[in-house]
């Protein structure tokens, strides 16, 4: 439109042959960012073309490909096949170290089994998100175990196979005891840091996890 | 442009007038040259023939008449035109003179080849610029999807700790109740109400001047910690009974030892 | 890891045939704007594909199409001929008008990556602008290469991947013209003979030409 002599001199020559046509059509609705109408095809491709004469050649091209033309209301485009759309997945790992809020979580869970929620927290002397015991539920490190036949018949939680066999343990009984841990140097000989660390809040489920 | 013309009437006849044209365009333009490298592959043109067979002796003459003639119409040259001048001046002088044995360094010839190298690569340099513009581009020529699917990112994040986390972390939380805040350690300190309370007993014996030391209490002066506390406390303890007006604290000199003695009491 | 068993299953079959794995590469590659890896096409299809090998079937099939598989460096993309441009008025986007000296210097680090800004001033007898450099990198045509291990370990600058795209070259040996530049001496970076060079004149010299 802008160059309205293009037209002019294209009246001169024959329409394309239709393989050309159709080659057209494809670099059109490939490189449009919408679906583009028959109409605006034949205004777009020179005077004399059929665009839709040539969109029914592309389309049986297309049949069976990893690609259609398919028709989107009044206009074509190039659409994936549906039995591909798995591919525009694309899966990535990331592995990330367990935060401390959920590694405490998870060690008194092992070494009191079977434990509740509020002996958790005892233990640890701050509260225990629901974020950190859903995840550690979803890694299949824990489990619930039975209620506890108290008031209010709490839930416990207690380790699964699946963390004795990553860990590496029989049973959970095969964990060292605190005199076993400081013999071999594992207690650690300083007192925690007077501050509070955001961890030990553990109010927050973004907090779960160490940077 | 026209006002020029009489500036520079052209030394050459023979010359057409677009050559003098484009030869005033020069000087008019100085500003749209890229430095003296790009003005003298201009001037290279004017020879009319291969880069490789230029005429470097030529080409230095017609840089340094350009340089003339902009002083003559007093355009202020960069600093770097200068300098090539300069050196173009020293490579028509040695390729001139016959040359000198003595003289080290590289010859005229040398240099001169050099810089027809460095002119050849600037114009081959040129053409591919203009090559690859020439080109098919994206965006222009060529296109791209123009519907692009974005690729659904599944992240999963695999959590990993280990035995030694585990079981850091179970000492570290059954460890916390042995270190509690600090808390002094009370059986070496003499607070000084205590030494207030032993020298009100005492006082009342001090008629004459009495080194306060020999108020420290029986068995607080083996242990170096116990008789810091003590001595420390007995003299607060000191200072706060003279401020009551009950004794008078004396001392013959610096670092000398301190006395007391009882005030005495004018109602008494 | 949400379904761990689908890439579990994938294992017990087979790769799936060429025919399919090239209907895939052409789904992922239509539907991306941007070249896609060799690499990055095997992660997102099936265990046991062979990408490489489906991207030569299918950049035959698509010989004298409207749209054609690219080469583009590692990667690969689809798209339009180059002599359907005159279709795309409607796509084109107006780009910058770039200077000559940004220009030059696209070419002279084209042709003699890498180079330092110092060659490259070497080269064009003046100082390269930091706003030249700049507005290279901002267009995504260079990038830093490898610092060279020369007193000052200067940066060196290389063309990317986006470069290669932009003016359809398969890699940068593909550069026109770059093998009879090479025969010709003119890549290599030849010192300047040892004594006087214009940089280091003598401070009286240049006086002969001051007023």
């Amino acid at each position: 439109m802008s160059e309205p002599e293009v037209n002019a001199t294209d009246t001169l020559f024959e329409a394309p042959p239709m393989g050309e046509q159709e080659r057209m059509v494809e670099a059109i609705l490939f490189a449009s960012a919408d679906p583009v109408s028959v109409k605006e095809l034949n205004d777009r491709m020179p005077h004399g073309c059929d665009a839709a004469e040539a969109l029914v050649h592309l389309q049986k091209r297309y049949e069976g490909r990893g690609v259609h033309v398919m028709r989107v209301g009044e206009a074509w485009a190039f659409r994936t096949a549906g039995d591909l759309g798995f591919l525009m997945q694309k899966e990535t790992v990331e592995t990330r170290k367990l935060s401390r809020a959920a590694i405490e979580t998870l060690a008194i869970i092992a070494y009191h089994q079977p434990v509740t929620r509020a002996e958790i927290e005892e233990i640890r002397g701050v509260t225990v998100s629901r974020g950190t015991i859903d995840l550690l539920i979803e890694m299949d490190w824990i489990r619930f175990g039975r209620r506890r036949m108290t008031p209010g018949r709490p839930v416990t939680f207690v380790v699964t196979q699946n963390f004795l066999d990553h860990f590496g343990l029989e049973s959970a009984r095969d964990l060292p005891g605190l005199k076993e841990l400081r013999s071999a140097g594992l207690l650690e000989s300083r007192p925690p840091p007077v501050e509070p660390t955001p961890t030990d809040e553990d109010e927050d489920q973004t907090e779960l996890f160490e940077d | 442009m026209s006002e020029h013309h009489d500036l520079f009437p052209s030394n050459d006849d023979a010359q057409s007038v677009s050559d003098r044209l484009s030869a005033e365009a020069l000087i008019v333009d100085v500003d749209g040259f890229e430095g003296p490298l790009d003005l003298l592959l201009t001037l290279s043109r004017t020879q009319k023939v291969d880069l490789m067979r230029i005429s470097i002796l030529e080409l230095a003459q017609q840089y340094l008449d350009f340089v003339e003639r902009a002083k003559a119409l007093r355009i202020e040259l960069a600093a770097d035109y200068l300098v090539m001048a300069a050196w173009l001046a020293f490579l028509k002088s040695r390729l001139l003179l016959p040359p000198d044995p003595a003289d080290e360094g590289p010859s005229g010839e040398e240099m001169a080849a050099h810089l027809a190298f460095q002119l050849e690569r600037l114009q081959a340099m040129r053409n591919c610029a203009a090559r690859l513009m020439a080109r098919d581009q994206k965006g222009r020529d060529f296109f791209v999807r123009g519907i692009p699917e974005n690729v659904e990112t599944v992240r999963t994040v695999n959590y990993t700790a280990n035995l030694l986390d585990l079981m850091q972390a179970y000492s570290r939380i059954r460890t916390r109740d042995e270190f509690r805040p600090f808390v002094m350690d009370r059986n070496d300190i003499f607070t000084m109400e205590e030494a207030l309370e032993r020298m009100r007993g005492l006082i009342g014996f001090a008629v004459d001047w009495v080194d306060i030391s020999s108020y420290l209490p029986d068995g607080w002066g083996a242990s170096p910690m116990r008789r810091r506390a003590a001595t420390a406390s007995t003299f607060a303890a000191s200072l706060e009974l003279a401020k009551a007006g009950k004794v008078e604290l004396r001392q013959s000199e610096t670092f000398a030892p301190l006395e007391l003695r009882r005030k005495a009491q004018e109602n008494e």
